[in-house]
């Protein structure tokens, strides 16, 4: 388990980028954290890799606090990844395969077990084509999935992305979220920020949403999406799926019981079936 | 390593900004004539300025475990030539004078002269003898930076030692005992200078 | 490396006149290199800092941690003073000069005095304020042109850095000194072209904003005072004066 | 009229970006432009601005074809103002307001006329209260906010903007689009690419899809999403706002004439009115 515990930090200059924030991730899990531009979002994944050093609170791993010196580093940065978010700030190398087995050679592994890791890192974006690719010749959405890879590569056992679908377009979106729902799978828990609240209704367990610097609810989306209060105070929307879902279910239009429609075919469906059943009933009405 | 504000006495500030005026004027002449024809290389020059300055700005991984800062001069004096990489460096000293108070403006021109006219002369001369001798870019960039870097560092020595002749030993005395104190931290940092710059270079000719 | 300017473009005197805080700072600056009397160097220094402190409202820290930086070099400089060295005997020796240790003292406190009116210089003036004011004197386009656009990309570059060498850091880039170097290497080598294509980006940028070759803006500054320039006459003449008694 | 007409362009390297291009813009219209990244979305911008040349074909204003000297240049660009998507390529003073008055100065404008036009700029974006701020201190949002605000204070007839929505939280990117309204009222045409269909959807009066390199279709937003099969090639889904009224509509949940909900509100306030009239008929059926 990756915990942040009561942590505060604070920029150069006094001002407070996270106060009192808490946030436990466990293995395997999917986590989409939402909030405004400014409200603290990157400040929390680059506390929970070791990057900046909370003021007050603590990072743990497995229970143990993380220490700040290189070798605690090390042990923290091989099972927490963290993919910004500019590709171009984390491309290095000449070519695509060698740009994402520097991870996984920095590791330690032997040059065929980098190999293996690298390739099946290429694998689960789906961009083995790109392998001997120049990377300044890429475009920005396989620049975005090689950033990925390179981290995917050195497996980690939390990856944490700074809005990952930020700049992309839909079709490269359920592409990459395709591939985070494949790596998710294999014991490994995602945690990432965006402003896509439909994407991250569709593909979360668990949605936090920051406000002003601190965490303004931890839980699962029926439950967040459900406090209008909250979220009015927070100035967010509700997904459009859930609010046209609810409407719909207000209006009669949904069966009141049973799971609300996640994405948009569940939806659509559901709208169908609703269909199909009310051209039944009326079938049946007019025999 | 750069001559702190209020170090040099004020003849020796005039003299050193005197005797560095000429080739600062000279690298704005090349300048203004160069942006007239191709208006772009300004933008081209001020990023290339901020590369320089926040190369400098850098702390370097050291031998020694001390961390310390590389001047870049070597790299720009072979990416752009010596006479542009003093106007160049001219301005990264002021900024760096008015951005980090290192260095300062009274000793503006004895600094200009070591890191901006001396070093970049003595990496491209290097450079350009080296590769005419016929002994390969690597050691050419090698030499150039480390030994371009080295240069600064002894010219700034010799600088505080006129200023500060040692009562014993005279000038020679005194700019030993600086060669000497800031050899800790200056030539584990020439030497990765170097290294670093050939690291940059041929990863650059790749692309 | 945000320190100095961060308070430059807060503190509570960034729109007075450059022009005012430049003769302050460069009178101060010369008085104090000019005067063979201790007393002024202290009188600077503290005017320095109390102008920074009171005038500006900068804090203590900032100051102090501004000048951390060189005092440590005019530590080191001092040290090479207050050394001698014997060259004529078969060994070079080195010995301590009490005879040099006055001198040296002197030359470390004009240096922290000068140090600090670049301080105040540097703490209360935007370094683009300073620039123009440098244009005005007619150091020429292209290179105030040049300093100012540099001045941007300074940022941009530097924000670049920071998140690269994070990114390398969280691949584990940064353990030894082989591995350092090359990291490091690969960096700046994939800097440099992204610079230069940030800078064909700009002028495309500027190029839609009207820009024909010269940058121009109309600033926000503060009209000179004549009562301000006044006071900062009355007050350097004041410390040459007391630097010509000589102690 | 800004057109663009029978246009290729390539990139130095001779990849082709766009290819037969043909565009009119109206003084007054709200166009947006979609397509998947590298489309050549961009390249149709820069060249309407006239920062790079077509390699055949020619851009046109007011019927004009435009020359590509220094005044053909300065005459198009008074009236076409382009704001690119990295406001980091468009900032470039020291102080908010500095850089505003960059472009009303170099339209010649005296310093107090220039003045009153960067004030306008800055209250139509709402930033009049980061005047005074340092541009390299301010948050992404803002600075893309202030670069929108050096173009407005040009006030140009014609107003191009890159992804002006990208990277932003939903809630600025409602102030935004609201502030694009404003302007746009005022006989200024815009026309923006963006990644945010339902975005489009609900803003523009007219909708470009990109493809490729070519213009794909170009229209009023209701008949383009019609063609299922024009956006399945594309690869892209219409706006789900009007997949899930179709859906209702189909389903017989909404009515099977009359305009088809642009908004989310409109949608809800479709099903909410539904839901009205249905409860007025069972009232008025148990009476």
């Amino acid at each position: 388990m990756l915990e942040i515990v009561a942590a505060d930090y604070s920029y150069p200059g006094g001002i407070a980028a996270v106060s009192g924030i808490g946030l436990a991730l466990q293995p395997g899990e999917k986590v989409a954290i939402l909030g405004p531009n400014g409200a603290g979002k990157t400040t929390l994944l680059t506390l929970l890799n070791g990057t900046i050093r909370p003021d007050r609170g603590s990072v743990r791993l497995d229970g143990q606090e993380i220490r700040y010196d290189k070798a605690g580093l090390r042990h923290l940065r091989r099972q927490v990844g963290l993919v910004l978010q500019d590709p171009d700030d984390q491309l290095f190398a000449a070519s695509v395969f060698e740009d994402v087995s520097f991870g996984p050679l920095n590791l330690g592994l032997a040059p065929n077990a980098a190999r293996g890791q690298v390739d099946a890192a290429l694998a689960a974006m789906r961009i083995e084509d790109l392998r001997d690719r120049p990377t300044h010749m890429l475009s920005f959405g396989q620049r975005k999935r090689v950033a990925i890879a390179g981290i995917v590569a050195m497996q980690p056992r939390y990856l944490l992305l700074d809005e990952p679908s930020a700049g992309l377009d839909p079709f490269s979106v359920s592409h990459l979220m395709a591939a985070l729902r494949r790596i998710a799978g294999q014991e490994t828990a995602i945690l990432l920020t965006t402003h896509d609240i439909d994407m991250a209704y569709g593909w979360a367990d668990r949605i936090v949403i920051f406000g002003e610097g601190r965490i303004a609810c931890d839980g699962a989306p029926e439950d967040i999406f459900a406090d209008r209060a909250l979220l009015h105070r927070l100035h967010m929307r509700p997904p459009l799926i859930w609010e046209i879902a609810q409407a719909m279910r207000a209006a009669g239009m949904l069966p009141a019981t049973g799971p609300l429609p996640r994405t948009r075919r569940d939806l659509l469906q559901l709208i169908g079936h609703e269909t199909a059943t009310m051209d039944r009933i009326a079938a049946d009405l007019s025999v | 390593m750069h001559i702190m504000e209020g170090y040099l006495p004020a003849s020796h500030c005039i003299g050193w900004a005197a005797a560095s005026a000429p080739f600062v004027i000279l690298g704005l002449r090349r300048i203004a004539r160069v942006v007239r024809e191709h208006p772009q290389v300004k933008m081209l020059l001020a990023a290339s300025g901020a590369y320089v300055f926040v190369l400098s700005a850098l702390k370097l991984p050291s031998v020694t475990g001390s961390c310390s800062h590389p001047t870049g001069t070597g790299l720009a004096a072979s990416l752009f030539g010596p006479t542009v990489t003093t106007v160049l460096s001219a301005i990264v000293l002021l900024f760096q004078a008015l951005l980090l108070a290192h260095g300062g403006l009274t000793t503006l021109g004895a600094n200009i002269f070591s890191m901006g006219i001396v070093g970049p002369f003595v990496a491209y001369g290097l450079y350009r003898g080296i590769q005419a001798i016929g002994l390969g870019t690597t050691i050419a960039i090698f030499t150039a930076a480390t030994l371009g870097d080295l240069a600064t560092y002894v010219t700034t020595s010799f600088q505080l030692a006129i200023a500060f002749p040692d009562p014993a030993s005279g000038i020679i005395g005194a700019a030993a005992k600086f060669l000497g104190i800031f050899a800790v931290t200056q030539v584990p940092l020439a030497i990765s200078e170097g290294l670093l710059t050939v690291v940059v270079w041929n990863l650059l000719s790749k692309y | 490396m945000r320190l100095i300017d961060r308070n430059a473009q807060t503190n509570r005197w960034r729109r007075l006149p450059a022009l005012e805080k430049a003769a302050l700072a460069i009178g101060m600056m010369t008085a104090a290199l000019c005067s063979p009397g201790w007393m002024a160097q202290g009188v600077v220094l503290v005017s320095c800092a109390a102008l920074l402190l009171w005038g500006a409202r900068i804090s203590c820290r900032d100051i102090l941690r501004s000048a951390s930086v060189p005092a440590g070099f005019i530590a080191l400089s001092s040290l090479a003073q207050v050394v001698t060295l014997q060259l004529n005997s078969a060994w070079p020796v080195l010995g301590l000069s009490e005879a040099a240790l006055l001198p040296a003292g002197f030359i470390a406190l004009r240096s922290l005095a000068c140090v600090a009116a670049l301080l105040f210089l540097a703490l209360t003036t935007p370094l683009t304020d300073i620039l123009r004011l440098l244009r005005r004197a007619g150091i020429g386009p292209e290179a105030s042109d040049i300093a100012l656009m540099m001045f941007r990309f300074i940022w941009l570059t530097l924000d670049c850095v920071e998140s690269s060498s994070r990114s390398q850091a969280n691949r584990l880039g940064y353990d030894g000194y082989r591995r350092s170097l090359r990291s490091l290497g690969l960096l700046l080598a994939a800097l440099l072209p992204r610079v230069l294509n940030r800078a064909q980006r700009v002028e495309a940028g500027l190029a839609a904003r009207g820009y024909d070759g010269e940058l121009r803006f109309i600033d926000l500054e503060e009209k000179l005072s004549l009562v301000r320039l006044a006071g900062t006459a009355a007050l350097i003449t004041t410390i040459a004066m007391i630097g010509r008694v000589g102690y």
